[in-house]
């Protein structure tokens, strides 16, 4: 135990992103109404986005725009360890936007779903369709 | 030995696969059939445009496509394959021509495809026959039992989907749980396929291993019918009485113990087998099948029935004489898949002739016959016969071969099995010879007047009952081209 | 231009389907043609990559004109080009056998359809041949949002199943990025062949194994290797017919592509097989995937149904190989890639053809069937042998390079449970051919010229089925060369 | 199932917590991730990009595919939403109510009566319910728009300089349509914007972004390889990558905002492009 609060201390960021992305899958799993695990969805994608942004970050870094040098200047100027890490930035907005995507395309799907059983709570839609093969 | 690289082997087997669109889209009946005969001479053509080649000693491979490493698609005629393809080529055209007779005058249904599905089983026969190594022969092996399904459930009734159930689990249940396993085992131990004269196991298995994938090949090609993997065969007479004849006494059985007998000699090697004493085993597992088979014939009614147990007694007859290992027996059971299919496709024919004539199916009802079809039922009376083994017919001198190599074997024990077994053949066919022409006029079934099948039908049942006569007196050229593979065989060195 | 290939392979898909989508508000009719235009100059790009590739060797193509790991780099090697030119194939095929349902069901809509079609496809021609974890991703997504929409217009349950397939789907997605970031974290870098430069040095990281297990737990997800296969059925059988046989056939098999991709090109073979427990709990799951999908196969009463559990089983037939970790596991489970793909794209376009003429395809309605539809079960009985494994069909190659490596593993659960397997489809399908040669019964005894009439389905629909059952026999004879020429060279040294 | 899903849920987390041990600590500069590629991004970027903002270049040039098909992710989105709820025909036909605005009076057409004009400004199409007029609320939108629109385009032509970008600026342009639509209603919103401006427009912003790469490749380089555009645009090779970055960011911004909003249209009305919310 002793050893364990120093190491959450120094590594707090992926206790949050871990518990974050539990918390999603657990109510894509257990949750009941689609629009609620539409949301659990949406939380276990953030997770791992902060967990990609939270790796680039350096510990008195900043926003990784240069400043100084310019076009042509020269390049030894900048010392890469004050700014953060661009890349995880880079991708995580492609990750946001595809999550947005993919948000909407279920909303989409849960619409139809909607439409067709006049439900969004699984149990009912699940009993509807047995109660539909069964005759 | 010569080498000779052809295409022909290749050509002898799809030419009647080429003939399948052909038929399929041929407008009249007579356009379909023509094709059809045509297609048979001109692959007997081809196949006896090698003969002389192999009866000189040569041997003729083609290889196409490389499908796994080291395994190619590979024909090659040698002296045994050139046996078993002159066999099946020939009396396909004698089928062709009596399955016309028979089918339209049954008027059968679906005729089309019945010529069809024919062509193709022949084609995959003839792969069988020239195959190159194992994989070639399974290949052709699996496409003959796809190719027959729509031929031996041809009537589409539910007996025939129960017949056709049971058929295709045998054979391919057995096929691909036993003969796959066994190639893939001795693929991964020897990297090779490619058979050779004393096989290619080089001793990579130990004789508890051996004995195993030496009965996975044996049960596996369950087409050979050896008990207890034989009730497919009884069942699959529902078919119409050419595809008996052809597929049930000569192409699809006599392609099983082909490949058992293959498998034999040039996958394991008779010589691995004689010092591990394998072939023993295989022996008693055929001589079972001899005696029980025989005496089930006895109790069947039914015709197409008690011809069917009494092939598979005669398939045992050909497993047993390659098992005894000794040259007489090979001999034996080779020339026996010739002999054995001329007789018995000849009974098959008669059979058939007599159902088209009468509609009678079983023996009971048959008292008499002779009367008013003296022809088929004298050739019927040759026919049995010749599989008896008596002379003067082509059965004798295969079934002489097979008592000599018993006694060359020493295994004295085995002699006592064909013997018995030859009664007991007499017993089961001679009644209905004798019953057929010597009863008197209350017991007989049918009036004194001669009322024969269509010709198309009984000249081809003429034409094997002669050849099996024939044989007797001149048993060439499958004589020595047996003599020639067991030379081969116990010329070449162990590997 | 030549020198373009690997670009343009994914741009004209992509500048089509824009324009394809333009289109559809403008002149509906030019949307197929120019949809088919544009499959088949893929197509031949793909095939002309092919042969560069055998010529001369793999390919590297620097997108932006960054060098690696700097930018995003394409790579055309001996082990996608051919995977390459087998999903164009099967796209082109599906698209104009497609031609009459698409019409039918989507008539307004044509212009979207076709764009989501071709979208997809750039989604799987990218993830095949892509050099970047990263990039795999995003075309990863690509290829699922425009799947679920593709699905989700279908029959039924289509939109529910649709739903439950994208959070399975996102899931999966999502643990894939994670361990994408996790290799990250380790090494620094996204490109595939600097991650697998790093690897030697960093054999011992515990980050790096759990990286390479939550990427393959994302891609099992992804591919619905068992117990994870729930969302499959439902999805592939209530799916549009035209979908169907786009999604059923390439999906899961790029995802195995992925999987296969990742253990030997990224992580390199000494790593991912380096834990002997790993690959073996995979290998068992993947004998339970065989059996279970073929159990449930058997309990189907639909044709479309029965073929989506044969999946489930073909999952396992593929990942079991691979983990086997033997160089004739992986070769055949790289093979069966390339031979699943034909054999169901077959089996989906002859239930399509079913479909659109008997408007079902629950077994009792099969009665018949070969003589309404005698070319269409032609191509079906095809694919059903290749299904069950009978030369000289490709199925049957595939399957022997897997047994194989189960001999030489000694992992005889594996090789039961393969031959299991065939003759659980042997029943599956002579079962189908039963009802559709037997039924209706024959009146009488034989005696009757008149069966069941004449109606086969649409040339459109029949001819790329044939042309995709030959493949399948072309592909058997041939996969000597394809295992010798292209996969074997692929395969990194490293291998038992 | 609920406590099956808690138990699987706590035992991969636990999985996944346990390994952190051996992660890089929050916020070490000196970890792998931020020293291998990342520095030379930061050292050579605006060098070789003329921009400042890295995020962009990287975004835009050196990982401009990524973000090619991270633009027809949107693209398929929109296109996904407006095939699975797009329906034109309702099923059973709706009552067709409309509200005359100078009085404020709510008429109902019985069937077959006579239809006003889908355009007319006397006339508004409302749906089942009577909907209240929101004066202030749609004044003060129609004061805000225009700013929310400016402000996006700067967020566009800035994001060389400071976080923006098409992205960004898509999405705000997007939210200044939407907010209308909200305000207002659904209809209107289209009447401005319509479905097929919204597709085209879609289709015109990755055109723009694929076709800029297709044109790198027909003038000789790499696909996405700005560099190429140099001649063209008649600058050096660094600006030419400074040029391409902004087309490819005004295309992005072109396909988020005419998606953005076509999803926003399918999904508010559940594709039948009434009154909306």
């Amino acid at each position: 135990m002793t050893d364990l609060l120093p190491l959450m201390a120094a590594k707090y960021n992926y206790w949050i992103y871990t518990i974050l992305m539990m918390t999603g899958l657990y109510a894509m799993i257990a949750k009941n109404n689609l629009v609620k695990k539409i949301i659990g969805m949406n939380i276990f994608q953030t997770a791992i986005i902060l967990f990609y942004v939270s790796i680039a970050y350096k510990t008195g870094g900043t926003l990784p725009i240069i400043m100084e040098g310019g076009h042509g200047g020269g390049h030894g100027a900048i010392n890469a360890a004050d700014y953060i890490n661009p890349l995880p930035h880079t991708l995580m907005l492609t990750a946001i936007v595809v999550s947005v995507a993919t948000m909407g395309v279920a909303l989409a799907l849960a619409i139809k779903v909607y439409r067709q059983y006049g439900t969004l709570e699984e149990d009912d839609i699940n009993h509807q369709i047995r109660t539909q093969a069964g005759q | 030995m010569e080498l000779l690289y052809s295409i022909k082997p290749l050509a002898a087997i799809l030419v009647s696969f080429f003939v399948v669109p052909i038929i399929f889209s041929s407008k009249s009946e007579n356009v379909r059939e023509a094709w059809t005969f045509l297609a048979a001479l001109l692959k007997f053509a081809i196949v006896l445009s090698m003969l002389p080649f192999v009866l000189k000693g040569g041997q003729i491979a083609y290889s196409l496509v490389e499908v796994l490493p080291g395994v190619a698609i590979a024909f090659k005629v040698d002296a045994f394959g050139m046996l078993f393809a002159l066999v099946s080529s020939s009396l396909w055209i004698v089928t062709s021509m009596y399955s016309i007779g028979y089918m339209r005058s049954l008027k059968e249904h679906g005729q089309t495809r019945y010529y069809a599905c024919f062509a193709l089983s022949l084609s995959a026969t003839l792969g069988v026959a020239f195959a190159g190594n194992l994989f070639t022969l399974y290949l052709f092996y699996e496409m003959l039992s796809f190719a027959t399904y729509p031929l031996v459930t041809h009537h589409q009734d539910k007996e025939a989907r129960s017949s056709g159930r049971k058929y295709l689990t045998y054979i391919l249940g057995a096929s691909i749980g036993l003969v796959l396993p066994a190639m893939l085992i001795i693929y991964t131990q020897t990297g090779t396929f490619e058979f050779a004269p004393q096989g290619f196991m080089n001793g990579a298995f130990s004789k508890e291993a051996t004995t195993v994938l030496l009965l996975m090949f044996v049960f596996g090609f369950a087409k050979a019918g050896l008990m207890p993997f034989h009730s497919w065969l009884p069942a699959a007479m529902v078919a119409p009485t050419p595809v008996s004849a052809l597929l049930h006494a000569v192409a699809v059985v006599k392609v099983g113990v082909f490949c058992v007998a293959r498998v034999i000699t040039s996958v394991f090697g008779t010589k691995m087998l004689a010092t591990m004493g394998l072939g023993t085993i295989v022996c008693y597992v055929a001589s079972f099948t001899i005696i029980v088979s025989s005496f089930i014939a006895l109790s069947q009614d039914g015709l197409k029935r008690r011809l069917a147990f009494s092939t598979i007694g005669q398939l045992a007859y050909i497993i047993l004489g390659i098992a005894l290992l000794s040259p007489s027996g090979m001999t034996g059971g080779m020339l026996h898949i010739a002999m054995h299919a001329f007789g018995k496709i000849t009974l098959f024919f008669c059979a058939g002739a007599i159902f088209a004539a009468s509609g009678i199916k079983n023996i009971s009802e048959m008292v008499g016959i002779g009367r008013r079809m003296p022809f088929t039922m004298t050739a019927f009376l040759l026919g049995s016969l010749s599989v008896i083994g008596l002379p003067p017919l082509g059965g004798f001198i295969s079934k002489w071969h097979l008592v000599i190599g018993t006694i060359e074997s020493g295994q004295i024990f085995f002699l006592f099995v064909l013997l018995a077994s030859s009664l007991l053949n007499a017993a089961y066919f001679l009644p209905i010879s004798y019953k057929a022409f010597f009863c008197t006029d209350e017991e007989a079934m049918f009036e004194k007047k001669v009322d024969e099948v269509p010709t198309w039908c009984l000249v081809p049942l003429c034409i094997t009952a002669t050849c099996s006569v024939i044989f007797f007196f001149y048993p060439q050229p499958f004589l020595q081209l047996a003599k020639m593979t067991v030379a081969t065989i116990i010329g070449a060195p162990m590997p | 231009m030549t020198h373009h290939f690997p670009a343009l392979l994914i741009i004209v898909p992509l500048l089509s389907a824009l324009i394809v989508s333009a289109m559809g508000w403008i002149n509906r009719r030019w949307c197929f043609p120019l949809a088919v235009a544009a499959l088949s100059g893929a197509l031949a790009i793909s095939v002309g990559l092919l042969t560069q590739v055998m010529a001369t060797g793999p390919i590297a193509y620097k997108m932006a004109g960054w060098s690696p790991p700097i930018g995003i780099t394409y790579v055309i090697d001996y082990l996608n080009a051919p995977i390459l030119v087998v999903i164009l194939a099967v796209a082109l095929l599906n698209l104009i056998a497609a031609k009459t349902w698409i019409e039918k069901d989507f008539s307004e809509k044509i212009g979207a359809y076709l764009a989501l079609y071709l979208l997809f496809l750039s989604g799987m021609v990218g993830i095949v041949s892509t050099g970047d974890a990263f990039n795999l991703y995003v075309l990863l997504e690509i290829g699922s949002l425009t799947g679920y929409a593709l699905i989700g217009l279908g029959k039924e349950r289509a939109p529910l199943s649709s739903l439950n397939y994208l959070f399975m789907g996102t899931i999966g997605a999502s643990f894939y990025l994670l361990g994408i970031g996790y290799i990250y974290i380790a090494t620094g870098t996204l490109n595939m062949a600097d991650i697998a430069s790093m690897i030697p040095q960093l054999a011992e990281s515990s980050t790096l194994f759990l990286a390479l297990i939550i990427c393959m737990a994302g891609l099992f997800v992804k591919m619905a290797l068992f117990p994870m296969h729930g969302w499959l059925p439902n999805a592939y059988s209530n799916a549009p017919s035209a979908s169907a046989g786009l999604i059923a056939p390439l999906t899961t098999k790029v995802m195995i592509y992925a999987m296969v991709r990742l253990g030997l090109t990224v992580f390199t073979p000494q790593f991912t097989f380096s834990r002997g427990m790993l690959s073996e709990a995979i290998v068992w799951v993947a004998v339970a995937a065989i059996i279970a999908g073929s159990l449930l196969a058997l309990m189907q009463r639909r044709l479309s149904r029965m073929l989506t559990y044969i999946i489930v089983a073909e999952v396992g037939y593929m990942v079991g190989g691979f983990w086997l970790g033997n160089e004739a596991g992986v070769t055949g489970a790289t093979l069966h890639i390339i031979n699943d793909a034909a054999m169901t794209l077959t089996l989906f376009l002859a239930v399509s053809a079913i479909t659109w003429k008997l408007g079902s395809d629950k077994f009792e309605d099969l009665q018949g069937l070969f003589g309404k539809m005698p070319f269409t079960m032609m191509g079906f009985v095809i694919a059903a042998l290749a299904v069950i494994g009978i030369p000289p069909t490709c199925g049957f190659f595939s399957k022997w390079y897997l047994i194989t490596a189960g001999i030489n593993a000694g992992q005889w659960a594996f090789v039961g449970a393969l031959l299991f397997s065939s003759l659980t489809n042997a029943v599956l399908f002579f079962r189908i051919f039963e009802i559709a040669f037997f039924e209706p019964f024959a009146t009488g005894h034989g005696h009757h010229d008149h069966g069941p009439t004449f109606s086969e389905a649409p040339l459109t629909m029949v001819v790329p089925l044939i042309v995709a059952a030959i493949s399948l026999i072309a592909l058997g004879l041939y996969s000597g060369d394809i295992v010798t020429k292209l996969i074997q060279l692929a395969i990194p040294a490293g291998i038992a | 199932m609920r406590l099956l899903a808690l138990i699987a849920v706590i035992l991969t987390g636990g999985l996944i917590i346990f390994q952190t041990g051996a992660f890089p600590d929050f916020g070490d500069a000196n970890a792998p991730a931020n020293t291998y590629l990342s520095t030379y991004y930061l050292e050579h970027g605006q060098a070789d990009t003329h921009a400042p903002n890295i995020v962009t270049s990287v975004l835009a040039d050196y990982r401009g595919y990524d973000t090619m098909f991270e633009t027809t992710v949107v693209f398929a989105a929109g296109l996904a939403c407006f095939f699975l709820l797009r329906r034109k025909k309702v099923p059973g036909g709706e009552p067709r109510i409309y509200r005359h605005m100078p009085t404020g009076i709510t008429l109902r057409i019985a069937d077959g009566g006579k239809l006003p004009a889908e355009d007319s400004e006397v006339f508004r199409r409302l749906d089942t319910e009577f909907v209240p007029q929101q004066l202030i609320i749609k004044n003060t939108c129609r004061i805000v728009i225009p700013f929310i629109q400016i402000f996006a385009l700067y967020v566009i032509a800035h994001g060389h300089y400071s976080p923006g970008g098409g992205f960004q600026g898509g999405v705000l342009l997007a939210a200044s349509i939407i907010l209308y639509a909200i305000s207002h209603d659904l209809r209107r919103a289209i009447r401005r914007f319509s479905e097929k401006t919204a597709a085209l427009m879609g289709s015109l912003g990755v055109l723009i972004y694929a076709g800029t790469g297709a044109l790198c490749l027909l003038m000789g380089a790499n696909f996405l390889n700005y560099k190429a555009l140099a001649p063209l645009l008649g600058v050096d090779a660094v600006m030419a990558r400074s040029h391409g970055i902004l087309i490819v960011e005004i295309g992005v911004a072109f396909a988020v905002m005419a998606m953005i909003i076509w999803i926003y249209y399918n999904l508010s009305s559940a594709g039948k492009h009434d009154e909306g919310l």
